[in-house]
């Protein structure tokens, strides 16, 4: 078992999608000849190892995502990658209306083995490039939503969702395909819509996925030096959710905070503390509480982008509040 | 093309005509809601477009698609069960109208966000030239929907890959209210193909002989790996947008003129004059149709609605498990089967 | 003090504003000649009235929308129609990163004063024509959204809307259309951002907005006879979303229950749930519960659409359930 | 044009070229960040172009706007303050780079959003026809954008209304590092404007006086009525597409190719062929631009950051009563001053 990437990890997975099934196929912008593949290196080499089977494509997202769509339901399996998360909403008529809504409205006759994959995240870009519609995606009947958190749960769901045969919108984040860890040499793959604890502890449950599982655990590591354990829930897929470990931590910690990284209103946490508090009603005592992003338009300034994103530090300090404040 | 092909185009556009006219009596009885497009007087286009492809070249239209569905051989009963939302029509009474499909005739659907099929039929495309299948893409939208950003996007990226589609505009003139003049720069549609450097064909859409020339040349072109191609039908169609469209707009005038065209009689008269039919073979092909429609609703009527318990049937390709009553995907896994009862959330 | 429709309110709010101000335009489709004006006839007769200043456009949802933007930014004030909420999809990108950032991104050199109105609603249209998006859009900053359900609402948040210096996202439904209501002869503008107690009770506040006021007025009628009172709160704007009358209200009821007509999942009702439980805690004496439309594309056929959508009986039931269970 | 005209054009290209080569050094040295698209090479389109126009004609750009900026007459300071992200930058250090503006002269801004721009611009001249002003409005987009659903729904509903806007296309042959031939499949963009029946001229781009001239007659154009165009002006960058690019994708001959026709020493020649300007006269603007520059980079770097309580200044065009700690609007009006603090919502 060897430490890895994140970026490599998805590497790889595509890798052995496309070396086992000659039907996979990979479009998205500059993912073949720019800085030798993609904008962020996910690609890189691939191109030649298959060839005819990994293409640059016009910049023009609503036929991305349409062309893939209509070659899935040909019988192909696209990975379609936008270059960042951002542009999801140019092709958001056709996420929304076609890719999520064809096999139902025709009545199962139709499938779209289609995955949309696409980074989040920021890093100076400003408002229009520094967003993520998680939250969106998760509420889409016919989509499923997957956002893995680490090397090993990406390359295992990236497999996963290709192999699905229900179009899946695969969140990566730019801030961690740098980051690393171990992978299996063995093929593995995981199964779609099963969140994990990630780390088992007493007093407080967090419930998270994405990069904000990374400034969870770094939170995590400071408070237990205060005697505070977090028990940290890593959803990793966002639709279908499964609630099923944050409602038993809860059952034992009473105490809940989620952390995501888009805005409060209306997210994903919004969901899980409405959720939550229906189905844990009297195993709580104390409101659950959100940590999100700050609501504005990302800056470009240093400082103001700063402010804006949640790091390990905010998480702190919504975990001391809650253990302090008597409710 | 043998007399019996020639006659059978006759029949086929009438049934669409009479298949029409019946629907839109059913749509004033309240057998059917919704949007309802009819096709009456663009009957020629999707007749003679079918008749030159091959039965499992690939189909996708936009939302007026009865003449399309009903000339892919779909049968006049599943066509009217699906108008009438019922268990028995092409989508199980899911799609209705606007979303007929069949995709074991490689019927792929009808589409109702103005553009949005472009892309796909492109994709569609692609999966023809990977897998070397030798079949075309015919895809069909109006002049209104030639000036929105898909339309676009995807003919350039046909163009650019050389995918085996052929992009077909019913150029009836109108998008619902709005003339021609008033919604596109270029109104001569097969012009756009310029941006493209694609090919391009205008082609007289009540004609149904023309049309399937034109198409048997393209559909040739693209077989032959020479790419895609825009047609441009020129037609006029003889009832409102849809049957919400009380049609004041239109200047009388225009559509008087225009259902002196129909391409229905002008067919006839081509039989007759060829002498491929006699008058005696048209009457009786009239009552064969009047039957079959006849017969199609009747057997709509008698079709029951979808099962309350089907509704959440085809989210997803397999039943997820965590799925709540109210068919949202929130909570823990019951891996026990799916409960299904009306009403609200679990805790609702 | 004349009763007239909802459509007619809304028509009236348009021509009083484009009489007031000459920069006021109509754009969209089909709102001039089809059927003498517009597919739903809010602007019937507008056209002949203010002559080029209500015209028809192509079919092109990013355009109407963009070049409403343009258009604002130049001084015009562009009430863009869409001719259902379901196209705003095709403009998603325009409505997000472009209406909803240019004060904030240039530093508030540029506003953008333009009315985008769009009805949501459904009646045997299938999946892709059936939509609500009031979610997404109260999630997005930048935006103002603002969704009537009464003429009285209707008429008065319009103008209100045409003379605001934001973009705002205004929402009609088709089963509101035709709804009747008391409307003064005089002028009058109603305030962006204020909800409004709609019934008094006192047993179970319900919060609500737009066609679900409708259904959940008829349900307090009902349980008015069994002696249950339901406070009713309508939101009228999503964003800035006012949650006052409802805490207030909570505080008296201590039950809650929230009632929309979109989906369950990341549905404004999650927000306005995980809201009151964090702001209200111990005032519950039951989980807030929520009332939703099934979550499932819409199907074409009358019962399957009909079991889709909520109506009073729901509200009832959930009511029932409410009152009766213990917690 | 007279001498000093025709001089100035020389330093504002040049300004520009020194300016983006002391931005690169900025950026590796982390003054600078996020995405950094350099003008280098492309100078005589911005500079040639906005000679040709009036200066409150409306301008609206792509992210690759730092030359626009400048040739627009935006101080170096305040685009140097706005690339380090500081107070007194063109947005208060909210945009960077690719969000220039200064609507005092009608700069209305960079924008990212691939062809998200074009229906803006459409608008903008909307405005102008509506009240008469006689502006024109400049829009300015890569080759990489004309494949894009707004750049068809834009020029078409611009040649619809006859409204007063170029449209100009920066062919600098690649989108990234996606070579022009993978992207469009009619690759003289120019060509493009067919399908709309709209007036199109293709110019150097490399020669600042060409450009100058072009944008004069359909500036012209546009004033008397006569509609919109679309300009493609023929080019080529010297760098990477942003400073993220190694630039390995391009053939390092076709690079140094195009170098070799770069618009700035290209234009001296002329400047001194003509005796408009002394090998002195240039060595004294390439002194004052350097002096320009490097004031403006100390300028911005002795520029504030923007303050952290400024941080929800403009998102409502009034400050809305009940925003939150975390500037959600959900909970009660506060009335009160907004509070701002660092970190989560008022129960995280
Ligand atoms: C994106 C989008 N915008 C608007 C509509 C509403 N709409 C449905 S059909 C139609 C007119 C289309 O006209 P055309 O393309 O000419 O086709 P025709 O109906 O004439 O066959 C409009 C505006 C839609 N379905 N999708
Ligand atoms: C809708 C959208 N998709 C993708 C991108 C990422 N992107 C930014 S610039 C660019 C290339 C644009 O090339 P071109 O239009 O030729 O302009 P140039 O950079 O060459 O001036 C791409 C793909 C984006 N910003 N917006
Ligand atoms: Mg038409
Ligand atoms: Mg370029």
């Amino acid at each position: 078992m060897a430490e890895i990437t994140y970026r490599e990890a998805l590497k790889r997975a595509l890798r052995e999608e496309m070396t086992r099934d000659p039907n996979v196929v990979i479009w998205g912008e500059d993912i073949v000849a720019y800085g030798g593949g993609g904008a962020y290196g996910v690609t890189a080499g691939l191109a030649k190892e298959f060839p005819g089977r990994v293409r640059d494509v016009p910049i023009a997202e609503e036929a991305i995502v349409g062309v893939g769509l209509g070659a899935a339901m040909g019988g192909i399996r696209p990975v379609c990658e936008l270059m960042t998360i951002n542009f999801a909403l140019v092709a958001w008529d056709q996420i929304v209306n076609h890719v999520a809504k064809q096999h139902h409205m025709f009545n199962r006759q139709i499938q779209a083995p289609m995955v949309i994959r696409s980074p989040a995240g920021w890093g100076r870009t400003a408002s229009t490039h520094s967003q993520t519609f998680e939250n969106w995606l998760a509420s889409i009947p016919g989509l499923k939503v997957v956002y893995p958190s680490t090397p090993y749960d990406a390359k295992g769901l990236l497999k996963a969702s290709i192999r699905d045969n229900d179009p899946v919108f695969f969140i990566e984040h730019l801030a961690l395909y740098g980051t690393k860890g171990e992978v299996p040499d063995e093929e593995y793959v995981l199964p779609i819509g099963v969140s994990e604890v990630k780390r088992p502890g007493r007093h407080l449950t967090v419930v998270t996925w994405g990069r904000m599982l990374v400034e969870t655990m770094k939170a995590a590591r400071t408070l237990e030096v205060e005697g505070i354990e977090l028990e940290v829930i890593d959803l990793r897929t966002l639709r279908p959710l499964d609630l099923a470990p944050a409602l038993e931590s809860i059952r034992k910690t009473n105490r809940a905070i989620v952390v995501e990284e888009g805005f409060r209103t209306v997210g994903l946490g919004a969901e899980i503390a409405a959720s939550i508090q229906e189905m844990a009603f009297n195993d709580l005592d104390a409101p659950i509480a959100r940590v999100a992003g700050l609501e504005v338009p990302m800056p470009y300034a240093r400082n103001l982008e700063r402010a804006t994103i949640p790091f390990a530090e905010d998480v702190i300090a919504a975990v001391r509040r809650m253990m302090e404040k008597k409710y | 093309m043998d007399r019996d092909k020639l006659v059978s185009l006759y029949r086929q556009m009438l049934l669409i005509r009479v298949f029409e006219d019946k629907s839109a009596e059913m749509y004033a009885r309240a057998k059917i809601g919704g949007f309802l497009h009819l096709y009456n007087g663009q009957e020629a286009i999707a007749v003679g477009a079918l008749s030159a492809l091959r039965p499992d070249d690939d189909l996708v239209t936009h939302y007026r698609d009865h003449g399309y569905a009903l000339a892919r051989g779909i049968s006049a009963r599943a066509v009217m069960a699906e108008l009438f939302g019922r268990e028995t029509g092409t989508t199980g009474g899911r799609g209705g109208s606007m979303h007929l499909a069949d995709v074991s005739k490689r019927f792929w659907g009808g589409y109702a966000i103005v553009g949005g099929h472009l892309p796909l039929a492109a994709g569609l495309a692609y999966a023809a030239q990977h897998h070397k299948t030798g079949r075309v893409v015919f895809c069909v939208m109006g002049d209104g929907s030639t000036n929105i950003g898909t339309f676009h996007a995807a003919l350039n990226w046909a163009q650019l890959w050389r995918l085996p589609v052929i992009f077909t505009v019913e150029n009836n003139q109108y998008a619902m209210g709005t003339v021609i003049d008033n919604h596109s720069a270029v109104t001569e549609i097969y012009r756009k193909a310029c941006a493209y450097d694609m090919h391009a064909e205008q082609v007289d859409g009540n004609d149904v002989l023309a049309v399937h020339e034109a198409v048997c040349r393209l559909a040739e072109r693209a077989r032959n790996g020479e790419g895609p191609a825009l047609l441009e039908a020129v037609t006029f169609r003889h009832r409102g947008h849809s049957m919400a469209d009380a049609d004041v707009q239109r200047p009388r005038s225009q559509v008087a003129e225009w259902k002196e065209r129909d391409p229905i009689p002008a067919f006839a008269e081509v039989l007759l004059e060829r002498k491929l039919a006699t008058p005696q073979d048209l009457e009786q092909i009239a009552r064969d149709v009047e039957a079959e429609v006849e017969d199609a609703v009747a057997f709509a009527d008698a079709s029951a609605e979808p099962a309350r318990e089907t509704l959440y049937e085809g989210i997803y390709a397999e039943a997820v498990s965590n799925m709540q009553i109210d068919g949202s995907l929130i909570g823990p896994p019951t891996l026990g089967p799916m409960i299904i009862k009306n009403g609200m959330g679990r805790h609702g």
